[in-house]
């Protein structure tokens, strides 16, 4: 792999383990405080596994460059993490975090499904497994969509104002790295293009049968990762509080 | 009376009590009791430990403290279960948690203030907890007694967790050991409390004995714990905050100072440090919630009607 | 018509136009829109500047933020005050403010990243401000051109205390720079663009520029602002994000290279980072403040009932 | 002044300035989020004094040990605070922040009023200006208590709420420092107990007067300032979030 495919390949885990773990934090702002005991459970697991796949991008990272994944989650600024705002905004109520998880696990598991026939063969490898996984989050959180969308007018007015709000962040997650073009040409990744073809198709028909109301206003879209919300500093300042409150810790 | 000798008889024998079968009302109410108790005791203990998944000091760490305080709400969940079985529905008894009615563990309301109280929670706590379920795995009611050998595997582990945390924090840099040394400090005794008043001061626990639902008395388990613990955080190179413990020769047992039992008394009676922060988090997220629920009910009611139809 | 004639006329002769004073209905209505939309600007500017009062990183800065965001709101009062004297209500405006329909200041509709974003804040937006408030200063309409003298005097304030921040950063640390370098990428050309389209593209100028609302074009006052503001920045060992500024010694101004006008008009139509964000934190402001407002209104009524009963 | 006396000093002023900052950390969350325009501004005035009152108090103890007040503020650590537990609870509603503020301004007004006749000179005299301002406050948060407990029904019974949630806490804002018997004994500071009793005289009547219960049980109270709650740790990591990005800065 020469040097700029590299530090593309470097840049793109990186955005990916990013919005893994901001992702994985909101949903873990739940735990405890769930409608049901049994979906703070399931919202669990699946901040379990976000964390989890969080971990596997920083790990190929760190098989490139050597980088510490803990260094990278715990001890950078707000300004060089390269998450999408989607994932960073406030979790709302359960159809604000049902709907970004949906719409995320939708992304990620035909994303994932892509990356399968990548290049490189660790990324390919690793997606292979998280696949199964996240085709467990789609069904469930599909799921969630549909009764909330069809059960009572108060959960579809909720579900329809976190979509109203959602939309416009979400296309965020298909916007190509600047150099992710390199990857794309050395068929390490897949095109956004088309994954993002694909899942338009999906969410649109699945959130239409729930009876929520699309095409939309797109309002903002996030055009770029090294700008985020006003949320992510007060969001960073909490997650990296105790590592950060003894510098000379050696081990955690 | 026949029933009550035979069933005693069973219990003598070693038998296991199942649903289906006779028992006294006192037995059945006692078993509630306790059962719905302690899961009470798993979903409220879940914010105490929850709130610092958020700011868990290393990926490892984090994952880990998800995982654990996801088991505490499947354990929650696996006890409702096994109350249900002795007629008591899962909302009767959120209602009298939610309505103050029941209680849950007083370890609980005391707050996690850094870190390593979560290290603590685990080692201490939990440790405890297993010395408490250990003997509540030979309990005669068999869905309780089973519920506990499954919930124990998973405690052991946390247990473990805990205690590796609390060591190599002894062993860090000095903020780390200032921090685990304050954690123990606070956590020690609310872990002796936990285990329950003097057994003079616990007047059922004789009937829960002889009915095999209880096999030791709270001192005993007390001192198990003691004996266990005290040791191995000294061999760690922290202190316990009891001047007067030490090791008695004579009966292989550490012995501990006295408790406070007013503290004790004020935390059960809902005066703790926490009591009505927990009891409103839980509220909260069950008035919250409730649009949820609704939404779910009309949902699946409408599905079904559909499918009736077609 | 005569009226017109000699309002205009009075208007020519540099007399203000007062409350109660005949005017025309499209200068009322132009008035409103303009010191409505100002209000706004002054009350929606508090979100962006006060979440970061908990967050200042010393007890001076945090003072100096608390009253800063304490000015605006009051410049807030004193501008609903002003537009009040033009028979509009304060519940009008908030409504159309709360509905969206009225507009305010599109800077407040970028995100605040990081605390040298308050300095720039103070040094950009506000410079901006007050170079167009110091031309309103100037407005025919009395109330109007009072409350744009004494915010004037806060703002110059600000500005200053804005701008000593931004150069303390410049040559403070190497994280300090690259926060105050990085502010200043972000806000320079969103300043720019606060204060309005081009002059080809602002078709109420020239009867705002007749009637004596403005003095100047927003070209004008954009010019003045870059003239300031620009030299000072560079000064302080900054750079700014356009690589076409220049300073023509010919016509002593320094010329700036091309707006991004899209992204001017999609911030203004509701497409910016904020805009969702910032209408959403007034709406539920004035939401959860209902109650409030009830219980004051009962209480009032009450008080008065009494009052003519004794 | 001998050792003893000064440290008991040192650490009255420490408990006294943290009160005040964090109780105006609380305060300033408000800002921007009123029910009315005009208590924005009220509201953003008292934390604005309340901040004020803490410089002083941190001046007052580096003037007798040369600690930097900002070193306090941003780089003490959750444990080494000495705030009450009151002031640290989150901000609650409108009902729940206008009862802690009038709760402890009219503790602080007799705590002032009191302290005016310290042999202590610079405490003294600082009381006396900052007592103003406190009447002030008392003033105003005390019209509030009454308008909103004899307003609605929904605003009286949230008022209750939030007068059962503080009570018990209140009463530790007249628990004295272990040391503090001393400088009472030096007439520098007053005797918290008679403070107490001009305090639940008064508010009790207020309260009373105002459609609320009371006595009330009185639930927890705390009783040293060496522990706080689960609040404290994240109000200092966003507080302290900005001043320890760059711990190389030197001004700020």
């Amino acid at each position: 792999m020469n040097e700029p495919v590299k530090q593309a390949l470097i840049a793109k885990l990186t955005a990916l383990a990013d919005d893994e773990l901001i992702l994985a934090h909101r949903d873990s702002e739940w735990v405890g405080h769930g409608p049901i005991l049994e979906e703070d459970i399931a919202l669990a697991n699946i901040a379990q596994d976000e964390l989890g796949h969080a971990t596997v991008w920083y790990g190929l990272r760190s098989a490139l460059d050597g980088s510490d994944p803990d260094q990278l989650a715990f001890f950078r600024d707000a300004t060089a993490f390269r998450n999408s705002e989607l994932v960073e905004l406030p979790r709302g109520d359960w159809a604000f975090t049902l709907l970004r998880q949906y719409l995320f696990d939708a992304y990620e598991v035909l994303w994932l499904h892509a990356v399968q026939s990548s290049t490189y063969p660790p990324l390919a490898e690793a997606a292979a497994k998280m696949l199964r996984e996240e085709r467990f989050h789609l069904q469930h959180t599909q799921a969630w969509i549909e009764r909330l969308g069809q059960g009572t007018a108060e959960s579809n007015r909720r579900m329809q104002a976190a979509l109203d709000g959602q939309w416009g962040y979400a296309q965020q997650l298909f916007v190509p790295l600047p150099d992710e073009p390199l990857l794309v040409a050395e068929g390490i990744v897949p095109d956004l293009a088309e994954v993002k073809e694909a899942w338009l198709s999906r969410t649109t028909q699945h959130l239409q049968n729930s009876g929520l109301r699309l095409p939309l206003q797109m309002g903002y879209q996030p055009t770029t990762r090294e700008i985020h919300t006003e949320h992510l500093w007060s969001l960073l300042a909490e997650m990296q509080s105790t590592a950060r409150w003894d510098p000379e810790a050696k081990v955690w | 009376e026949a029933r009550l000798a035979e069933f005693e008889a069973r219990i003598a024998r070693g038998e296991k009590i199942e649903p289906g079968d006779w028992m006294p009302e006192e037995y059945r109410r006692q078993l509630v009791r306790m059962i719905s108790q302690h899961a009470h005791s798993e979903v409220v203990g879940m914010l105490p430990e929850g709130a610092w998944i958020t700011r868990a000091p290393s990926l490892k760490r984090k994952m880990i403290l998800i995982a654990k305080v996801q088991d505490e709400a499947g354990h929650g969940q696996y006890l409702y279960h096994a109350a249900e079985t002795l007629g008591v529905t899962r909302e009767e008894m959120l209602e009298a948690l939610l309505s103050g009615k029941a209680k849950y563990s007083s370890i609980f309301n005391y707050p996690t203030l850094t870190w390593a109280d979560i290290g603590t929670i685990g080692w201490l706590v939990d440790g405890a907890a297993i010395k408490n379920q250990t003997m509540l795995a030979q309990c005669s009611y068999g869905p309780y007694s089973r519920a506990m050998v499954r919930i124990c595997a998973e405690e052991t582990f946390h247990h473990k967790q805990g205690k590796e945390m609390v060591i190599t924090y002894a062993q860090g840099t000095p903020k780390q050991r200032a921090m685990a040394q304050d954690a123990i400090n606070r956590w020690w005794w609310p872990a002796l409390m936990m285990l329950g008043p003097h057994d003079s001061d616990s007047p059922n626990t004789p009937t829960l004995v002889k009915w095999g639902i209880k096999t030791k008395t709270n001192d005993q388990v007390r001192q198990e714990f003691i004996n266990e613990h005290a040791p191995e955080i000294l061999e760690a190179g922290l202190t316990l905050p009891d001047p007067d413990l030490r090791y008695d020769s004579a009966t292989g047992n550490w012995v501990h100072g006295p408790i406070d039992w007013d503290e004790f008394w004020a935390v059960v009676n809902g005066n703790g440090p926490m009591n009505k922060e927990r009891l409103e988090a839980r509220r909260k997220a069950h008035a919250e919630g409730a649009w949820v629920r609704e939404a779910l009910a009309v949902y699946a009611a409408r599905k079904q009607q559909t499918a009736v139809a077609v």
